[in-house]
């Protein structure tokens, strides 16, 4: 039903007829389109400056000061990490074909891109390409957690918590879904990563913010966003990477990414106006961090639905997210009272929620060949709904335990004094000078 | 000699500034400071949570000067920063014991 | 003459012909090329990061710290906004066939994108993508006009003529000129948007920066800018994202798109050079505001010529453009004693004039197609003018109404308590906090 | 052996054969790829965002307040000066036919793009591009250098300087390599500018440092980084503009081009991994400069070997240049005494020459068509090394001469007063505010 | 009247505040300041080079008060600064010759 | 106990703090100030709009000593601050009424 997976499973078919491995054939040349290719480099290059710059500026700007460099150190040493353990497992998991267990996951037959050769194709584009694109979401999903314990995670914790999570958790889900797993299978709509990433990752930050607690002064001390020129560069440059994230997901420079950037485009720009409105009517001033939270909060929501949707759908879908995540970050998280630092789960929780439901809803057979519940299929918006559960579920449960694991061998919190004192000297020794 | 220390709005400054040069009055350090009194800070929303700022931007002049000038001077002061509202500021003299010139070694009235 | 024209019309003829909404049929399928999908693709990414984040921090930096965020958050909610507004109707007036007054404007048949299927191709690429490209230009175009009053104009009065404005006056003139209007068709030469977007919001800068009046302390008090590291990111992300705008204005990835490519940075180079070597001698010191103004005078005046001029015509128009920029944001500004806050007027106008003038003196034949002045035709500079003429007539009489309208009916400015204060605070609520 | 060079010698075939220069000719619009165009398009775009904004921010971190400016302002001036030069001279010095001298340059035949009609072609993209792409490292080289004089070079020395390194140094090797001249005839393998770009800065900058002296103060004053809140966005900006540099040398949307990107991705996460580690073992924390500063040197050292080795190839060269970085950047700088300020040569230096070396390791005929020491070929190890020496050997003879004579002439540093007051105001007249 | 300058550790700004605010005490003005004491500045290290920050973040209140209200004051100051820990801070007290409210004039106990 | 205000060159507060700190004297409270004095600022000039820049960085160094110390700490600065140029900055000494050590209460010479 994914435009990745069918890609996977005709790249699985011409590797399995051995054509694949048969060297430089003539077969193969003519599989290879420049064009699709030069969009493919392009996109990974889109979705890996979301991460770095865009989502460490994005979250950099909206913790204190004495933050900031630890913050973005963060997404950086992520985008690290997440690199080689991809290229040594995470490709492999998420993208081989698993055999017997194949319905959960992929095996390790292709760990170390050992299967990679250099002219190996996966539909009309390099295998490298492939993972290298596939790479850039398996770092800009883990790097999203850290807003939710932004300003008292350690750096060590985080790292093994990350490597861990990416492998467990992050991995299998993309198999499931895109990698000719059991979701996929079941036929649940995510183009580009509504569950796959925004679901996963806004549980996971949910669970974090749980099980870490609150910041020290949580609700007393003054912990508003010190620099959001910050935020607007790193909202814009999400908002700029997300073509490659959606339009990339069609991996082809086609009339499906066509579609998909114009519908991203203007479901952002909606739901970055319903959230200004309804702050502006209930609060009395449009705030800048609303403006950019909206605009993101409408990035997430249209991810799942960016390859099935219409202009007209894409509206409307922006519009409800806007205002929804909006609820998500201010009223919910209120009254749950987890301390959500940069809202995580309030924006890609319930935006990457909101899309998958209203991707069943808004779909269209035209578009992404599948019809939504406005074209009489009510089912689809059932096997939304599975997806969304089966992702919850494995989610929270998995990341649960990984960092209770981790908090009782290593710790999960920096000490008091540090928390004070301010991550960046703390854990690496720096700080802004001016 | 006497130390004024004078708190005002940011905006005010350089009307103080020139007041005072217009009674010869040059040396003066100036810092950014915030202020609170009857002038209460604002609320400043994220993402419904709510920061009280108590406090506001105000400039901190201090001017060391002989006692023959201090009422011309702080005459000057008061009247180019006042706007007539709330959070205008205060002034206040200290007594000094001793001035020096770092360039030269001179003291009090010649150091200024 | 222009490329941008050329495809709509062959798709016009497409259209009218049935092909385009036949659905499926291999004709169609057999137009789209993917290396210029793919080159479009990236264009739209690199126009929409022309103002967020390129011109929100350009501009960011000019202004005084208090009006930094309310600086930056008129982009962005103009990018939101445009979006909306073009979707809904822009397209159509800019863009379709307007019937007996297709002169002056394109009608609504196609508000809504309703004639947008997925499968439609304009020229070799998806009619989505040069929807959303063009979408692009319509979001720059307003959100260069706020330089000229910034720091004291209301955001929500704001938001009301930049909507009307880009109705009223962007689209009918992007039809004039590309969408089959009568600019287009008396051969006056626009090949990325010099008379469209420059002289257009250059104009209406002027005009508003003379409705609105000055700001309070103009020309006594220190409004330096607050932090150039902003505006030297900002005129850089301008420079590379322009490579979108002037090379993706040839809607294909071919020799028209690399020259365009070759030309717009040597022009732009040598406008830097121009403006700080000028700088340098009648001032005493080359600042760097003036070389990243300079170099944004060359991309202004080499928009309008990038199809059309060589090299080293390219080198000379870029060289006259910093000059002459020079003096329109320092002596021109001064005689007439507007505040053009930003130098909207100073630098685009003033840019797109010469550069709309000397299109029609350096193009040559062998790169565009039409000759220049230096190629004998000195009738081409009589046809730009005319588009001068045209362009600053009709934007100036429409702004100054639509922006005298608002003013009776809601009013332009903030108070002069919130003007002193600061917009941050007044208008969103929020302030740096370092 | 390099596909730059392959490119070059096709295109200088075709030309020499009449083709290129025949107009229109059916023969060559056969040529032109309109993926590949799209690609190196997007890949020019992307490495001159590696110099503005990327290495402008990444240096105007590092150095003090009073400083940033001015830092900023050289990479944003040379990015002006060297495409008017590239245009006049270099780009005909580099990538012309020199005639009986051509092992050494390329002559002038080709100055002010004489030779470059809208319509000639370059293996199978557009002249236009190809110059204008290679512009673009003809911009980064000497931007590059910046990093070890910073904080006391006088403007306009800095200018002189740079303009004569590009035609008499960069130029020049550039030929050798790439552009049919003696080294790549030797076989030197550097597939994106190891030698050409990364030793050649280094050493340059390393004669700068020792040329210019220490800044006052070193060693005593604290010098360190103002804000390194840009250097992350600068770091994270040549990261993603790399994937241009590096899989835009292929000069094709291939599947050279995406091998290049992944291990282009992989060894820089291995070395960014690899310092971070380092660091945090021998001085108790991982630094956030620490890992931008391993990430780039990793970028720099798979620069010569991206088209040559396959994955693991890459995360072990990674491993090992962030390591070797490290003891540069902080060992060697010390025990040599100078004053490199911002590791000019620490890491672009050291990296380049392990780079270059490892390539000759690493190779693999099944990805770039030469086997490396590790598939039995010795040989190859001898011939970078070569290359390496040549490049040094030269560069710092050359780079040596010039100063001397710029500072004859004009002097190379600004007054005591002028560096401690700070090089913004006195060279620019303008500061940061706030 | 009496000028208090009290330097403290910057996160407890609030608290002290709030203990003057309790007594009555709204009028005061704020910096951020460098200390150096017996707390002593830290290392940073940046690619091998080390820098001594010989100075650590402290926040200067500045606070006029009559001499009634003094020792109240004080001991408000102290009590919500401590943290038991070095580097707490100091308060200072010097005379006040003069106070002036900038907005109506007025002087000393009324211009507070 | 004396309060000692010097007013100095950025650059030269690096200077100054050996030189006290040679002495013993550790305690010190550094802020962040801008002058303006005989040395006069400097124009700036963005796109042919000049901005006068009144007000020079210095650094204000508060420093409260005994009695006994005050002459040796107050010729250290002198000298270490100095460069012979104009705008090398003031120093004052004003009167301390009284001194307290937030962490200990210990007051006066003991609290230092
Ligand atoms: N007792 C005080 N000690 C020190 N500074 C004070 C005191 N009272 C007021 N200030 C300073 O003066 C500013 C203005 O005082 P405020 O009471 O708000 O207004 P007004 O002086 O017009 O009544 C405050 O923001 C603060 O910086
Ligand atoms: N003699 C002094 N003059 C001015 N300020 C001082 C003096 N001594 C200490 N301070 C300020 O008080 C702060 C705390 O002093 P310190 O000696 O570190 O701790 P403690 O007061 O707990 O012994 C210093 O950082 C400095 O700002
Ligand atoms: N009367 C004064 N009151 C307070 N500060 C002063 C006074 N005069 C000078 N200063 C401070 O001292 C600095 C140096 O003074 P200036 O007159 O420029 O040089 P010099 O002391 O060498 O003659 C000024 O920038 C200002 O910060």
């Amino acid at each position: 039903m994914m435009s990745m997976k069918k890609l996977k499973i005709f790249a699985g078919a011409l590797a399995a007829s051995g054509l694949l491995m048969a060297g430089p054939a003539l077969a193969e040349e003519a599989k290879l389109d420049t064009g699709n290719t030069a969009w493919m480099l392009t996109s990974t290059a889109l979705v890996l400056m979301m991460t770095i710059p865009g989502l460490a500026l994005f979250y950099g700007g909206m913790v204190r000061k004495k933050n900031v460099l630890a913050t973005m150190a963060q997404s950086f040493a992520i985008t690290a990490l997440m690199t080689v353990l991809w290229m040594i497992a995470g490709y492999s998991i998420a993208f081989s074909d698993g055999g017997s267990l194949n319905s959960f996951w992929g095996g390790l037959s292709n760990a170390f891109l050992v299967d990679m050769t250099k002219d190996k194709i996966n539909g009309s584009i390099p295998d490298s390409v492939f993972m290298t694109f596939q790479m850039t979401f398996a770092i800009i999903t883990p790097a999203l957690i850290t807003g939710a314990f932004a300003e008292r995670m350690k750096f060590s914790s985080m790292l093994v918590f990350m490597g861990l999570w990416m492998l467990i958790v992050y991995a299998p889900i993309t198999h499931w879904v895109w990698g000719g797993g059991f979701l996929g299978d079941a036929g649940v709509l995510d183009f580009a990563g509504g569950t796959v990433v925004h679901i996963n990752a806004g549980v996971a930050g949910l669970v974090s913010a749980y099980v870490l607690g609150k910041r020290i002064g949580f609700g007393q001390e003054n912990m508003a966003p010190h620099n959001l020129v910050l935020s607007i560069i790193g909202a814009s440059l999400l908002w700029v990477g997300w073509f490659g994230f959606n339009a990339g997901s069609a991996v082809a420079a086609d009339t499906s990414a066509g579609m998909a950037m114009a519908v991203t485009q203007i479901a952002t720009a909606a739901a970055a106006l319903s959230w200004m409105i309804v702050e502006w009517m209930l609060r009395g001033k449009p705030s800048v961090l609303g403006l950019i939270s909206g605009a993101v909060a409408g990035l997430v929501a249209i991810t799942p639905a960016s390859g099935f949707v219409d202009p007209t759908g894409a509206l409307i879908l922006g519009l409800i997210a806007g205002a929804v995540c909006f609820w998500g970050a201010t009223g919910l998280k209120h009254m749950l009272g987890y301390d959500d630092s940069l809202d995580a789960f309030g924006v890609h929780g319930v935006g990457g929620i909101v899309g998958a439901l209203l991707t069943g809803v808004f779909a269209r057979k035209a578009i992404g060949g599948t019809p939504g519940l406005i074209e009489g299929n009510a089912a689809q918006v059932w096997v939304q709904f599975e997806g969304i559960i089966a992702t919850i579920v494995y989610c929270a449960i998995a990341t649960f335990i990984i960092l209770k694991v981790i908090d009782m061998i290593m710790g999960l919190r920096v000490s008091k004094e540090q928390e004070i004192e301010g991550l960046d000297f703390t854990l690496h020794g720096e700080t802004v000078h001016d | 000699m006497k130390y004024i220390i004078a708190v005002i709005k940011p905006h005010r400054l350089e009307h103080v500034r020139e007041a005072l040069a217009s009674l010869g009055i040059e040396g003066m350090t100036v810092s950014e400071v915030k202020g609170h009194g009857r002038q209460k800070g604002h609320t400043e929303v994220y993402r419904g949570a709510e920061y009280v700022v108590n406090f506001l931007p105000k400039v901190k002049i201090e001017i060391a000067t002989t006692e023959d000038m201090l009422d011309k001077a702080l005459e000057a002061i008061q009247e180019a920063a006042k706007t007539g509202q709330i959070g205008d500021g205060k002034i206040f003299v200290l007594p000094i014991e001793k001035t020096i010139r770092v360039r030269t070694g001179e003291t009090d009235r010649d150091a200024l």
